[in-house]
């Protein structure tokens, strides 16, 4: 190693040192550099399309299973039972947000749009159980026991109903009051 | 000490009746309190201003949650530091690893005691100054490797090489950079090196602008007790990218504090030698402290020297922060390539200039083409 | 130089060693190789001037449900081109000879496979497990893998 | 004068590095011999991480894949959204619409952006140097925001659908784009300036853990750590896929300015440079990008036809090359990925012989491995 070689290595040693200790003294300062958000009294602005804690709006809720079928993680689940009028009813839907990836497929496929995600993203628990969000406060057993008890009704208005329908002497006016019994269970789910 | 106990019996007549020896004894204590006091506060609060430096570097705030603004975040540390477990690895050896720690907060802390913080204020003012800081620092590598030895980690033991090998090195280009001050001065006790730079010549009257010689000295110093001190860009013993944690990995609570506070101990060291050394000490530029009542001349001198020795230690956090870190060959080599042949040659350039000038720095021969 | 040329000149040096030619359906085209004569047809498409293949992109275990193989994807930086070979092994004693004197990048590839499929690669410099520890059982990703419940008493 | 070494007997020393251990980038664990600092042999024990990724893909469909996709490189997520996406559709031959596919161009090249930043910036601080690491992560902050405008996560996406991409941008992203792209470029300089010709930084990396090029090529080396080596070949260029023709952009290559062509200095500086070449490429695709869909007609009960495809596509840590096999159900036959990574630990063992610890770190950090790719 030459002494030139030996004088550059030493410049550029303090050449460089200076030039980094430059820089870093203007992020020291000056104080518009500080970027550090003061959470939680200080919060940033969540955006429109924000995946954060899922949420299901049950009276909308068709129970398709759409968003079961295809949630990759198998972290919603959902019982429901068909109803007296056809359609399906909810006997419990949850999302067991401790499993969740937050991917969004499943707001992507959900036909009424009734899950939705929120801008929810703060949660801690000590257990387990409580990241599991239920979103039909109600027991399955008791809405599938209600629901249950509902058809049967609905069957035996509707068996009534044929009976009058097809015995000719009976008035129309029993077969409406029977329809509309019928159509009362529904308001109540 | 001894003349000061007895200055203090003939002025305080209720002291008369005591034995002389108990009045010293009592002073040393005294002494060794107020300093180990200063030592705390100011390993306390470096921690905490080298957090804020970091902070303000990294474009971040730093501690701002303990107390307003964060100012007790130190104590907080400090009692975290206190109470948490003491572990002691299963198949260390016990001894060694309980008695490390103390040598190095030793080494670190006896130091102080030849400090010259003010005109008067000074625990011992040895006529052998810098040598005694020179060879009570040394005890820290003993601790360093008893350290990484008594862990049994490997890690550790790594540390602890490569700490013995970098501070032996670097002893030899810090000695031979401070000695132009003591060549100036002509003493090696700090209060007359001190001394020697004081005068009307304001900072001119410095070591640091006394020759070229002493100017690079200087520097060399400064680079060369950085490495001595395991600061970063020369931290490898520490080297928390690549031995996790060097020498103290197995250590915590208050033995692991003890490391700690002996690391912003050395830095206060070296900052104040570098200052007592080179920037001046405790003179107040243009002014004769000395001449001021004893209390009033010693607190501006002790405002003076501790204002110019917390700028080193800022321009050593801000090193820190911002250069990365040597590899152990590189280390090395640069002490043993650059730095020894550069203070050799800078000692040799000290001399030359003393013999040939008769002892007069550039300031001083501007000053008496003047008049 | 297309996937049919490829095959040609394979087939014209090594005869019955080149099975077949798998084109529509496939990118990039396989040809289809005995196992036993991999490492000479590997070293020819390597070294061949016309050829050279010289990087081994990427070499994957295949259960084919019947029987294995391996697929080597080869790609050549001096002439832009780019060919798959594959070798059908038989379920039971699934071995061919190793590549990775040919490809030293070969090595992880023949690992992974080891681990994952069982697939033995003859004269490997060091063939070990390397995604799973080294005392589990089984390969998971055969297709008739079955779970474990229980991996030293930690549930699975 | 002969050193006797049989006076002292000296022993090699086996250390565990990691899995736990602050500069190994996650769970790798590296068994070295040393002989005091110098290593002797240093063995990749990988695997840490397995998640059976592959399994899953076989049990999964198309569409479900994609956010697993994520969790392959969380560090640059939409490179592997999207090369699963490509490589799907080059198995199906969907047609994607032109600015799906110039989104696409757009997040991937954000991601790279952010990923090397990560690169740059664990790297500065396997050094010793934290503050750039602190610089480097403000900056990538901006493109997680906007990434987060446009898909709503800020680590994985999940943004890339087979057939386009999940939305269109919102309004005002492109704007925010470009100004992004004007605060970040004149920072490239500062990084110069502050870290990358820093003495003591040139001096650790320089001439460390030569890569010469034929065995860069030989290893399968690709991305990043093969260009380092001065190899000029980048995927984007030379088997060009999606709308990367269209770009003006260059290929960075190491050329060995301040040691030999390939070392760990190389590689970093590759990075840097590919960062500006980015964002060039974003320039031009904001400037450029049509109106129109962005989503092709994919039915819903997607099944592709049987075959094999191997989709190759650059991702900041190399080439993840897709291999594919469809047995036209809805589900993969097999799937297997291959990444840059998992091939750059494979010559791990051969360039840290005789290397020292400190070394260690600085390869692992310049061959920029991320552990759930190499798992899977």
């Amino acid at each position: 190693m030459g002494l030139k070689e030996y004088m550059n290595d030493i410049v550029e040693a303090v050449t460089t040192t200076a030039k980094g200790m430059r820089i870093t003294a203007r992020y020291g300062v000056d104080p518009k550099e500080e970027v550090t958000l003061q959470y939680p009294e200080e919060r940033w602005e969540i955006p429109a399309g924000y995946r954060g804690f899922l949420n299901n709006d049950v009276k909308t809720c068709t129970a398709c299973t759409m968003c079961v079928k295809v949630c990759p993680v198998d972290c919603i689940s959902l019982e429901s039972v068909r109803g007296a009028d056809k359609k399906m009813v909810l006997a419990s839907y949850d999302i067991n947000i401790g499993r969740c990836m937050y991917c969004g497929l499943c707001v992507e496929v959900c036909p009424p749009k009734s899950l939705k995600h929120t801008s929810g993203y703060e949660m801690a628990s000590v257990a387990r159980g409580e990241l599991i969000l239920h979103f039909i406060a109600e027991d399955a057993a008791e809405i599938k026991a209600r629901v249950a008890r509902q058809v049967a009704e609905a069957a035996v208005k509707a068996e009534a109903a044929k009976a009058a329908d097809l015995s000719s002497d009976l008035s129309s006016e029993a077969a409406r009051a029977a329809k509309e019994e019928a159509a009362k269970g529904e308001p109540k789910k | 000490m001894e003349a000061l106990a007895r200055s203090l019996m003939n002025a305080v007549p209720l002291l008369a009746g005591v034995p002389l020896w108990a009045v010293t004894l009592l002073l040393i204590v005294a002494a060794a309190v107020v300093i180990l006091v200063f030592a705390l506060t100011f390993e306390g609060v470096g921690s905490l201003v080298l957090r804020k430096v970091a902070g303000d570097i990294q474009a971040r705030i730093g501690p701002n949650r303990v107390g307003p603004n964060g100012i007790l975040q130190f104590l907080a540390d400090g009692v975290k530091l206190v109470l948490k477990e003491d572990i002691i690895p299963a198949n260390a050896d016990r001894l060694l690893f309980k008695l490390a720690p103390y040598f190095v907060f030793v080494g670190s802390f006896a130091a102080f005691v030849v400090v010259p913080f003010g005109v008067g204020l000074i625990a011992a003012d040895l006529n052998i100054g810098i040598y005694y800081v020179m060879a009570v620092t040394s005890l820290v590598v003993v601790g360093v490797l008893l350290a990484g030895w008594a862990s049994n980690n490997k890690w550790a033991l790594l540390g602890g090489m490569r700490a013995a090998a970098q501070i032996v090195s670097y002893e030899i280009p810090v000695g031979m950079a401070l000695i132009p001050a003591v060549l100036v001065a002509g003493s090696l006790s700090l209060q007359d090196i001190v001394r020697s730079q004081g005068g009307l010549l304001g900072i001119f009257g410095w070591n640091l602008f006394h020759n070229p010689f002493s100017f690079f000295s200087f520097f060399l110093y400064f680079t060369a007790a950085q490495a001595e001190t395991n600061q970063t860009p020369f931290d490898l013993p520490e080297a928390e990218s690549e031995l996790v944690s060097g020498y103290n990995v197995e250590y915590s609570g208050i033995r692991f504090g003890l490391f700690f506070l002996a690391e912003f101990g050395d830095m206060f060291i070296v900052a104040a030698l570098a200052t007592a050394c080179f920037l001046g000490g405790w003179n107040v530029p243009f002014f004769h402290a000395a001449t001021l009542p004893w209390i009033w001349g010693n607190l501006l001198s002790l405002g003076v020297f501790l204002a110019k020795a917390f700028t080193m230690v800022l321009i050593m956090m801000w090193v820190r922060w911002t250069l990365p870190r040597l590899r152990v060959d590189q280390l090395m080599r640069m002490a043993w390539k650059y730095l020894v042949p550069l203070t050799f040659i800078n000692l040799l350039g000290v001399s030359l200039w003393l013999l040939v000038f008769k002892g007069k720095g550039i300031p001083a021969m501007i000053a008496s083409l003047f008049g | 130089m297309e996937a049919q040329a490829i095959f040609d000149t394979l087939k014209g040096k090594f005869g019955d060693a080149v099975v077949e030619l798998q084109g529509e359906g496939f990118s990039p085209a396989f040809v289809v190789v005995a196992p036993a004569a991999v490492k000479e047809v590997s070293r020819f498409l390597k070294e061949d001037p016309g050829l050279s293949f010289d990087v081994l992109m990427c070499l994957s275990g295949v259960d084919y449900k019947e029987k294995f193989a391996v697929a080597y994807h080869l790609h050549s930086l001096k002439r832009r081109h780019a060919i798959g070979m594959k070798a059908f092994l038989p379920r039971e004693t699934p071995s061919l000879p190793t590549v990775d004197d040919v490809w030293p990048g070969a090595n992880f590839h023949e690992r992974e496979a080891f681990d994952l499929f069982g697939i033995v690669f003859e004269g490997s410099k060091d063939l070990r497990r390397i995604l799973l520890p080294e005392d589990w059982e089984g390969h998971p990703l055969r297709k008739d893998y079955k779970y474990p419940d229980f991996y030293h008493g930690i549930k699975v | 004068m002969t050193v006797r070494t049989d006076a002292l007997p000296t022993q090699e020393m086996t250390i565990n590095m990691g899995p736990q251990h602050p500069s190994t980038h996650g769970v790798l664990r590296v068994i070295l011999t040393t002989d005091g600092e110098v290593v002797t042999r240093a063995v990749p024990d990988v695997g840490y991480l397995h998640r059976g990724l592959e399994k899953i893909g076989e049990r999964v469909t198309y569409a479900q894949f994609m956010p697993f996709t994520d969790r392959l490189d969380y560090l640059a997520a939409m490179n592997c959204n999207c090369a699963w996406a490509w490589a799907v559709e080059k198995l199906a031959k969907i047609e994607v619409p032109e600015r799906a596919e110039y989104l696409r161009v757009i997040v991937c090249e954000l991601n790279r952006i952010s990923s090397h930043l990560i690169a740059f910036g664990s790297y500065t601080a396997d050094m010793g140097a934290f503050t750039p690491f602190l610089y480097a992560i403000r900056e990538r902050e901006r493109v997680n925001d906007l990434f987060e405008m446009l898909c709503g996560n800020r680590l994985t996406y999940n943004y890339a659908r087979v057939g386009g991409v999940s939305g269109d941008a919102p309004p005002g992203f492109l704007e925010k784009t470009k100004e992004f792209l004007d605060y970040f470029e004149p920072k490239l300089d500062e990084y110069n300036n502050l870290i990358s010709y820093n003495k003591i930084f040139v001096h650790r990396l320089a001439n460390v853990a030569v890569i010469p090029a034929e065995e860069a090529v030989a290893y399968g080396l690709t991305g990043p750590n093969l260009r380092g080596s001065g190899v000029p070949f980048d995927l984007r260029k030379d088997e060009p896929y999606s709308v990367y023709p269209k770009f003006d952009f260059k290929v960075c290559v190491g050329t060995g300015e301040r040691g030999t062509p390939g070392d760990c200095f190389d590689r970093y500086m590759v990075r840097i440079n590919e960062m500006r070449e980015s964002v060039r490429i974003v320039r031009q695709a904001v400037a450029r990008i049509p109106d129109g869909p962005v989503m092709a007609k994919v039915p819903r009960l997607f099944k592709p036809p049987a075959g094999e495809a191997y989709f190759r596509s650059e991702c900041p840590r190399g080439e993840t090359g897709i291999y594919l096999i469809s047995d036209g159900s809805v589900n993969p036959f097999r799937l297997k990925i291959r990444t840059g990574s998992f091939v750059a630990m494979n010559i791990f063992e051969k360039v840290t012989r005789g290397l020292m610890i400190a070394d260690i770190v600085a390869v692992i950090g310049s061959l920029d491995i991320i552990l759930p790719e190499i798992d899977r």
